[in-house]
């Protein structure tokens, strides 16, 4: 099963849909241990991306570039830049095709997940959407069908919630506050599960 | 907390639009909005120095826009790091052939940003080069000085490195006094109010009817101790003998010293407490050259104050003495 | 309210010896021991220009010392009016054997205090004259404009007959600008939050939690109104009609205006403020020239503005640009 | 009965010894309507005038003129700077007399008063030390002996205060409070009465 141009633009469509509801939810996720913007952001990330037009472009990969580029005029907080990062990462891995496979998936969400851990300087465990990115690409290894897709990533996501949240954060605003953060949902982790979610058809 | 302001999310274009009404000598610029630059278009063959950040620190950063100091600023909402975007921007107007220092402070947000811009403009040909301000002693040990927080202290490498620029230096010589000026500078705080994000329900943090914490960071990062208040001089000499105890490398005897004003704090203190600072100082056989005492990086109404010791060589005096014009700082030849 | 001080005695004096220390253009003078004035005597034959005033104002009223401005400032105590005898030491120390002018804000104490200043050095053969500041709207009708107080806009008056003194004019001609300029000065404030005297329990007035006060004085003197926040908007809306409904005869199409900070209101607030006023300005067919947004002249940690402007005519606006440097002020040519 | 230089002497240690109970006192009252400063601002002023070495003073003249010089160099307060206009009013007109009457004190209290209003601004009536004045200067128009003299001064300075309290004060910071003023001493004529009554033998 392929993924095109157009099953991009639709999961954008779909995920800029779902923020109207998270917003709020996120924020105050934020809010606990940070600066109270994570939704916010978002929303105005995922906004913009929703308003490219992607009708007359070429593939998948430059899809994503152009989605990476409308993600870094709305954002200057950290996970937006990571966001914006991952995608583009991502669109150079698919520059060229014509098309993807649903075989692909793992590696572009590898591939995302390390630019993003080059550019944040944040490891795996720290307890941030690096390790949702990393649960999803390993859910997806096997992985078949965009339906088969959807709902393995977003059961990995909301796994990767469930097992980090009795874990510390290490990174970020809420690094300072240290043990405090044990029993509390990373906002960034929150963000990738609830939109996960939001794709499944 | 009472602020004199319209609707929230208005706060940073009014303040921008304001800004640049009141000072001819800059302009705000890109698409974003969210540039600020010298007003006359930068000088072909003239290394480009570009800050950027988060805004609520006037006259940090767009401030600093000016002869001998920086070309342009890119800048964020309130206490959030300026887009990868208005990074770009601020590079292309920076550039002017020789490449652009990228000179802001350490957050990891605003270090993203800036690396990314970078990249991106890559393929444009434009080199860039960065230096990071990690002036705060209380953000982490000596041997972790690269985690450390860039806080006030970062003027003094604007004066230097943009002091340079105007020589015609190239650009590895203006990283270059940058680095060496970041790496002579050590700066910590005290805060004794907070500050409040416009349109947040709540202060940035809270302290005690008479507490105060030494070691905060200008958005509320947690410090070193929080205790009561006590006498001035004994503030001002413990912020002293931190800072020495942290003396750089190569230091000699003599410094230049910024007491700043975290915002509401008055001038009145601000004299205050440099007059122990500097018996202080003395008193350690230190001389102190160009003090600068005033509000030069602030968290907009909060209150508290910064001391910075920047630990001169020949050149640096010398660059900090060459003649610079922003909207909140002359030096005069 | 918390205060980066040692004890409330010593306030003043450790502000002084801190101010003069940072500046060396500034030297601290008198018996008194609060007279600052400049470093370098007055040049003989240059008229003197004097100031003088309560401490708690800085920049107001000692930092205005310096080239093309005051030749030196008595200082009294926290919100007090200098002693006659600084009054005194004031005037000699700014005789170039051409006459001083005494140029301070209207408030019955200061006035009471230069005046027997001056009769008590009649004997010692110096002419005085005496202009006094009036720029404050709110404190009394148009009909009364010699009751007003005089708050921030007398920096106005200090640039222009400072400047004009530094060309060698004589005393006469130093008293008509400076008398010229006041009365061509408007200024209103608005108040958010008070200030508290050094040693004093309580702040020096009080507001609800949302409350403001419109014309409040400088020493918390009752204002116009007090109601609760509103919009920076529509604040700087009404203090600009207010100016304007309050124009000096003969003001043209062309003004300064000063946007100042009472103390903790940060720069970005100004800004917001200025932007409108700007805007509102200029509807109203007036451009504006050598604008000033910043700590002009503050209550401490006063929370609040205001808002002067000088009805410029050609005289007043040549001597605005004429080259000044004080530590608070510099103008380049 | 004649006023010496020492008399006057005399009588600025006994003011300066009554300052300190008194300090307190004029503080507080100057706190319901002003800065609370009077007490602070008259002991100031006063301890300096009582550290003047009167003992090489030609005549009471001079011994005014020394103590009026004396108190400004202490106050920027209009109390403290009417004080010493006061004082050398009186001074000059006693100038050159090798001694001074207890018939002249009327006359010099008058002066005081005529020197302060002019330096003030003040009008009789606005509820000021002027009105403390005019009645001392009124009181002692046919007083013989010294004795006598700081007796009819306390009174007329006792008198006068009762009289006025339920009247409004009219300048000075007072003002701004208006009819809240009424029933309130002022401190300024609170410090004439005290001072006055200390000076009785
Ligand atoms: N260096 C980093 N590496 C990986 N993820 C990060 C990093 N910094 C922040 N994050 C993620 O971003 C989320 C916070 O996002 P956001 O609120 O937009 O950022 P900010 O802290 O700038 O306000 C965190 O919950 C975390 O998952
Ligand atoms: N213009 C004036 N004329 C006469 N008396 C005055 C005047 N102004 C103040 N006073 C007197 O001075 C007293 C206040 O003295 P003080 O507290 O020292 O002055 P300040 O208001 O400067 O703090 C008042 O109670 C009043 O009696
Ligand atoms: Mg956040
Ligand atoms: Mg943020
Ligand atoms: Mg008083
Ligand atoms: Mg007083």
């Amino acid at each position: 099963m392929s993924i095109t141009v157009a099953s991009i633009a639709a999961a954008v469509t779909r995920a800029d849909k779902a923020m109207g509801g998270l917003e709020q939810i996120l924020n105050d996720a934020d809010a606990k241990l940070g600066d109270g913007d994570t939704g916010g952001m978002l929303a105005r990330v995922i906004g913009k991306m929703a308003e490219v037009d992607l009708s007359s472009t070429a593939d998948p990969g430059a899809a994503l570039s152009q989605l990476a580029k409308a993600a870094t005029v709305a954002t200057g907080s950290s996970l937006g830049t990571l966001f914006a990062t991952g995608l583009l990462a991502a669109g150079r891995e698919a520059k060229g095709r014509a098309t993807l496979d649903v075989g692909d998936l793992s590696s572009l969400f590898a591939t995302a997940r390390d630019a993003m851990i080059a550019r944040g300087g944040a490891s795996l465990g720290d307890k941030t959407v690096l390790d949702s990115l990393d649960a999803i690409a390993e859910a997806l290894k096997g992985t078949e069908t965009p339906e088969q897709a959807t709902r393995d990533a977003a059961k990995a996501a909301s796994e990767a919630l469930e097992t980090f949240r009795s874990q510390p954060n290490r990174i970020g605003r809420a690094r300072m506050f240290g043990d405090q953060t044990i029993g509390i949902d990373d906002p960034g982790m929150l963000a990738i599960k609830e939109l996960s979610a939001a794709l499944v058809a | 907390m009472k602020k004199l302001m319209n609707k929230p999310s208005g706060f940073v274009d009014e303040m921008l639009d304001g800004l640049v009404a009141a000072n001819p000598s800059l302009a705000l610029g890109g698409d974003t909005g969210r540039v600020v630059h010298r007003a006359k278009p930068i000088r072909s063959g003239k290394v480009g120095v570009v800050s950027g950040g988060g805004s609520g620190h006037l006259p940090l950063f767009t401030g600093y826009v000016g002869e001998g100091l920086l070309d342009s600023c890119s800048i964020g909402n309130v206490f959030e790091g300026p887009t990868v975007g208005s990074c770009m921007e601020a590079i292309k107007l920076a550039d002017g052939g020789k490449g652009v220092l990228r000179l802001y402070g350490n957050y990891g947000g605003d270090r993203m940003n800036f690396d990314m811009a970078g990249e991106m403009l890559e393929d444009e040909g434009i080199r860039t080069t960065t230096v990071l301000g990690n002036d705060d002693v209380a953000s982490a040990g000596p041997a972790e000085r690269q985690k450390r927080r860039g806080v006030a202290g970062i003027i003094y490498a604007y004066k230097t490195a943009g002091a340079l620029a105007e020589t015609g230096a190239d650009l590895d010589a203006v990283t270059a006094i940058a680095q060496k000026t970041v790496d002579r500078t050590r700066t910590i705080g005290v805060a004794l109010a907070p500050c409040q994000v416009p349109g947040s329900d709540k202060p940035s943090f809270t302290l005690g009817e008479n507490e105060i914490e030494m070691g905060m960071g200008i958005h509320g990062e947690p410090g070193i101790w929080r205790d009561t208040l006590r006498e001035a001089d004994a503030i001002a000499d413990e912020m002293i003998e931190r800072l020495l105890a942290d003396k750089p490398e190569g230091a000699g005897k003599r410094v230049s010293i910024l007491v700043n004003s975290l915002g509401a704090t008055p001038l009145e203190e601000l004299f205050i407490l440099y007059r122990r600072a500097r018996a202080t100082l003395e008193a350690a056989g230190i001389e102190i050259v160009r003090p600068l005492v005033g509000h030069y990086a602030t968290s907009m109404e909060m209150a508290g104050a910064s001391i910075s010791l920047c630990f001169v060589d020949d050149e640096i005096e010398a660059l900090l003495a060459a003649p610079a014009h922003c909207p909140f700082w002359t030096v005069t030849a």
